[in-house]
């Protein structure tokens, strides 16, 4: 069993890094601001999504996968308020 | 009895929190009551000292090194009395009028928790809650300061920056000192540290401390706080609050520190410097406020000036006392004058010294309070300054310091300069050909007239008790 | 992780990481990139904490060192944009800071370094308190070692600390903002500033949502205080970020009037409470022993999180309320 | 890795981190600024106190206690200086706060 939760581990761990590279690589190229935005809040959050699930897959408890999956939630809900407070600052 | 030094401590805090409930019409009256009532339990400790000797309290029943204890040696007694002294009286002078604290409410619970911080400061023996203690004493010090009128929040900003960047060098010494000996402790960690590992944690504090208490060269910032704060304010603020910094750089330098020649020379050069350059720049304001407030930087010189003395093992003893005669000379005095100056501020609308001419016709005993008070800075004989620098003078004559001697002379001189000054434009007619008309003061409280009187007559008077405060202050060694 | 282990990759770059951010914050030009440089400078600190094993810290370095002072930090600096008079600093005068901080800091490092290494003077066991410590703290009805010390053995010090945080709390009462301190307002301020502009119904979705977790992990984080890392401090200053979020949000109304005031008072006076019942009970103040000695410090931690909470939302309202 | 404790390293960053920031702190004009630098000093002299102490197999709890009411006194100075940093900035800009200056009406005690 545990070496199946490595592997998911493993990949979920690296498919994060890719998501995250990739919403960096979004902030650094894209022109304006709303597309920044865009590429940062949803590639971000889904790198984060894949990181919480390799911590997951390891929880020796079901209260810490609770807290895990609760941190994730927290964090969409943070990242996608922010970005439509950035956003709505610089109206056309 | 040792119960007393907690209580010291908290009894302003309580007197603080029912000042901050009450409305700003009631917190006069509370304020008054819980200062009578810690002015008490000062004298209390006072004479609980000179009774029965060192008192030490565990708190929560820990001994050191694992727990924090209060101390009260001859020393700390020394400066529980100042504080209770100058404080009470203080507080009487701003509860004369709402004007003397400020435009905002917030003097009575600040004023208080300084109270408190200095109580925390003189009564600790250990090294990291002496630190909480200064915070607590800087954090509503810079509250007051701030309370005064258009300047007063940027120097108060100011004052906040130098203060904490000061705290923070003690902080970094406390470490290496805790490093060292493995206690929080003052005496223990004293046994424990040796030379090489004192030399840098000394150096530290003393910066620190030499910036809180604003000796030269790092003094700019003491002026525009004391003398921008409100009448009431500025006496707290130059009589005790600057104590409370040198008080514990004092108490490091004597109980936990090992010897070192270089650092004492140091803090005397530059003392000596601050006493000769404070009095230049005093005699340069035209503002009485700021006069004031720059001979407190001169006189915090003299403080500085002892310990290359106080570093000598024969004369420590008698060193301690002069320099300990000496900040209670300064401490009386200079609120004397800061609550005179404050009164003629509030009666004439200016500080400025030609506004004043002649307002010793109408306002008699508040001058005789700011004569008092001048006899005592400058150090004319039979007052309290006086008998402190003939201290100084015998020890610096024993050990040939003769430097030392000349700086005293000068001082002496200066103070006498920038004090008479404004002193002659109170007392002298307008006389009718100079255009500067003569001073209207509106009638003052009798608060405002009497405290300063009495805070004066104390430093006069204090001079005839010079062997009492000698053997206070050799209880718990010496 | 034991302070005694080699540096790992993993410190090294967060060292790294710290030095370079706090370097970016402090030359930043504007006001408002310098204090979003502070909260990654803060996030990267409360990391480090974490790694060189000290929980406690790391978790008050990210509640209170980077949430609550960067919601103080961001508020003001986005109501106060522009300085009022802002010089362009040249490359060459931040090239020159720069190399002067860093000599500055290299020198404290080597005497600093050069005073740790030296063995403790002449006592011969282990530096620090570690062993007496940790054996005292069964005896104060806490299991966890740092609220232990902070709230028995070294109780005192935190009861100083309280006094701090009560003193800036007058501070703000006495800069309170003009329509909230209660004195009669002149003309009273127009209605909608009473309540402070309504943010966009997403953000106020956002706090509704958010906050009642929130308060769920301060009360979490205060009673796990006495057996893992948390405390007082931390659950305090959580409840400082919901009533922050909650008066940005103008979900609720928060402002510096009778009730907070009285919430601000609460814990220095159960502080000196216990203490004085410690002096009655016992022999010295604040002394804390016996078999209910846990519950009571857990009862005195709740109501030192409330003060806490209050005083920090009372900085905050003085600081940030609106008054223009 | 490097032959380096995790202490002296912590030593290090604490030492340049409050080098770096109190050479800041005493050139910067902007007081926002400032109040940031202060706050990174606090953070480099924590370091250095933990640092120093932390030598011990299970971290020394007292310096960590000592450090934990450092940055709460950290927070409530930064605290008390944004007050006053808008209180200059209402002393100093009343042309934008035409109200602004309706409560200042009585009768201020110069300085």
């Amino acid at each position: 069993m545990t070496l199946l939760a490595d592997i998911v581990t493993v990949l979920a761990g690296l498919a994060g890094a890719g998501f995250f590279t990739a919403g960096t690589l979004g902030l650094l190229r894209f022109p304006d601001l709303r597309s920044r935005l865009h590429a940062l809040a949803k590639a971000d959050s889904l790198g984060l999504g894949f990181v919480s699930l390799a911590v997951l897959v390891q929880a020796d408890s079901a209260g810490t996968a609770a807290k895990v999956v609760l941190v994730w939630l927290l964090a969409l809900a943070a990242a996608a308020t922010s970005a439509y407070l950035l956003a709505g600052e610089e109206r056309p | 009895m040792s119960a007393l030094l907690p209580a010291a401590v908290l009894l302003p805090v309580i007197t603080a929190l029912a000042c901050l409930a009450l409305p700003r019409r009631a917190q006069p009256i509370s304020g008054f009551l819980g200062g009578l009532a810690s002015a008490a339990v000062n004298a209390a400790v006072v004479v609980a000292v000179t009774s029965h000797g060192v008192l030490e309290h565990h708190m929560a029943g820990w001994a050191p090194p694992l727990g924090i204890a209060l101390r009260a040696d001859g020393l700390a007694a020394a400066f529980v009395g100042l504080t209770g002294a100058v404080g009470f009286a203080t507080l009487v002078f701003a509860a004369s009028a709402e004007a003397t604290t400020g435009r905002r409410t917030g003097f009575w619970p600040l004023a208080m928790l300084t109270w408190s911080g200095l109580m925390g400061i003189f009564l600790a023996a250990d090294l990291f809650n002496a630190y909480v203690a200064l915070e607590v004493l800087g954090l509503s010090a810079v509250g007051m300061v701030a309370l005064g009128g258009r300047g007063a929040p940027r120097a108060a900003l100011r004052y906040l920056i130098v203060a904490v960047v000061g705290s923070m060098l003690l902080l970094t010494a406390i470490g290496l000192v805790y490093a060292a000996t493995s206690t929080l402790d003052m005496d223990l960690a004293g046994q424990r540290l040796t030379a090489e590992d004192g030399w840098l944690p000394l150096v530290l504090a003393a910066t620190g401390m030499g910036l809180k208490t604003a000796l030269v060269p790092m003094h700019a910032w003491l002026p525009p706080a004391h003398a921008g704060s409100p009448p009431a304010v500025s006496p707290l603020m130059s009589a005790l609050v600057v104590k409370g910094s040198f008080y514990l750089i004092l108490r490091l330098w004597l109980d936990v520190f090992p010897r070192n020649d270089a650092v004492a020379l140091v803090l005397g050069v530059l003392g000596a410097v601050a006493v000769i350059w404070g009095g230049v720049l005093a005699l340069a304001q035209r503002r009485l406020k700021r006069i004031v407030a720059y001979s407190t930087i001169s006189q915090v010189g003299y403080l500085f000036l002892a310990f290359p003395l106080l570093n000598l093992p024969g004369h420590q003893p008698a060193m301690v006392s002069a320099v300990v005669a000496m900040a209670l000379a300064h401490g009386l005095a200079k609120a004397a004058m800061f609550t005179a100056a404050g009164a003629l501020m509030l009666g004439t609308g200016t500080d400025h010294v030609d506004g004043l001419v002649g307002a010793a016709r109408s306002e008699g005993v508040l001058t005789a309070g700011m004569i008092l008070s001048a006899v005592s800075l400058i150090g004319l004989p039979m007052s309290l300054g006086f008998t402190a620098k003939w201290q100084y003078l015998e020890v610096a004559l024993q050990t040939g310091a003769w430097w030392i001697v000349l700086v005293l002379l000068t001082g002496t001189l200066l103070a006498a300069g920038y004090l008479l000054r404004p002193l002659a434009a109170l007392i002298r007619d307008s006389d009718t050909h100079e255009e500067v008309g003569q001073a209207e003061i509106g009638p003052r409280p009798a608060a405002q007239r009497w405290v300063p009187l009495a805070l004066g007559a104390m430093a006069v008077g204090a001079g005839l008790f010079t062997t009492d405060l000698t053997a206070l202050t050799s209880i718990g060694w010496g | 992780m034991s302070p005694e282990t080699t540096v790992g990759p993993l410190q090294l770059s967060l060292a790294l990481a710290l030095i370079v951010t706090a370097a970016a914050t402090l030359y930043s030009r504007h006001r408002l990139t310098g204090v979003v440089l502070f909260l990654v400078f803060g996030v990267f600190l409360s990391i480090y904490w974490g790694v060189i094993g000290a929980p406690d810290v790391a978790l008050a370095e990210a509640v209170i060192g980077t949430g609550v002072t960067g919601a103080l930090f961001g508020y003001t600096a986005t109501v106060m944009p522009r300085p009022a008079h802002d010089r362009r600093g040249s490359i060459a005068r931040t090239i020159a800071g720069l190399a002067g901080g860093a000599g500055i800091g290299a020198g404290l490092g080597y005497f600093l370094t050069r005073a740790a290494a030296a063995p403790p003077g002449g006592s011969g066991e282990p530096v620090g308190l570690t062993g007496q410590a940790t054996a005292a703290v069964p005896a104060t009805g806490v299991e966890h070692p740092i609220t232990g010390v902070l709230l028995n053995l070294r109780s005192y010090d935190t009861l100083m600390e309280m006094v701090v945080l009560l003193s800036a709390a007058t501070v703000a009462v006495a800069f309170a903002p003009r329509s909230d301190a209660g004195s009669s307002t002149r003309g009273g301020a127009p209605a909608s500033e009473q309540r402070g502009p309504a943010a966009p119904p997403i953000v106020r979705g956002f706090v509704s949502l958010v906050a009642p977790v929130v308060l769920l992990f301060a009360a979490w984080l205060l009673f796990a205080g006495s057996t893992q890392p948390g405390g007082a401090f931390q659950a305090g200053a959580a409840l400082a970020a919901v009533m922050i979020l909650v008066q940005t949000s103008g979900v609720g109304r928060l402002r510096i009037g009778p009730a907070m005031i009285c919430l601000l008072l609460l814990g220095v006076l159960a502080f000196i409470a216990v203490g004085l019942g410690g002096l009655v009970l016992g022999d010295a103040w604040l002394l804390l022993r016996g078999e209910h000695a846990g519950t009571v410090t857990i009862a005195l931690e709740c109501i030192l999180a409330v003060t806490i909470g209050a005083s920090l939302a009372a900085v905050f309202l003085a600081s940030a309320g609106r008054r223009r | 890795m490097i032959e380096l404790s995790v202490a002296s390293l912590t030593l290090w960053t604490g030492a340049l981190l409050t080098g770096l920031a109190l050479v800041r702190l005493l050139t910067v004009e902007d007081l926002i600024a400032r109040l940031i630098a202060l706050n990174l000093t606090g953070g480099g002299t924590l370091l250095i106190l933990v640092g120093l102490a932390a030598r011990t197999e299970p971290v020394d709890p007292v310096p960590q206690a000592l450090a934990l009411t450092g940055i709460v006194i950290t927070v409530a100075f930064t605290g008390v200086g944004l007050i006053l940093v808008r209180a200059v900035d209402d002393d100093e800009r009343p042309s934008r706060s035409a109200d602004g200056r309706a409560h200042g009406h009585d009768e201020e005690a110069n300085a």
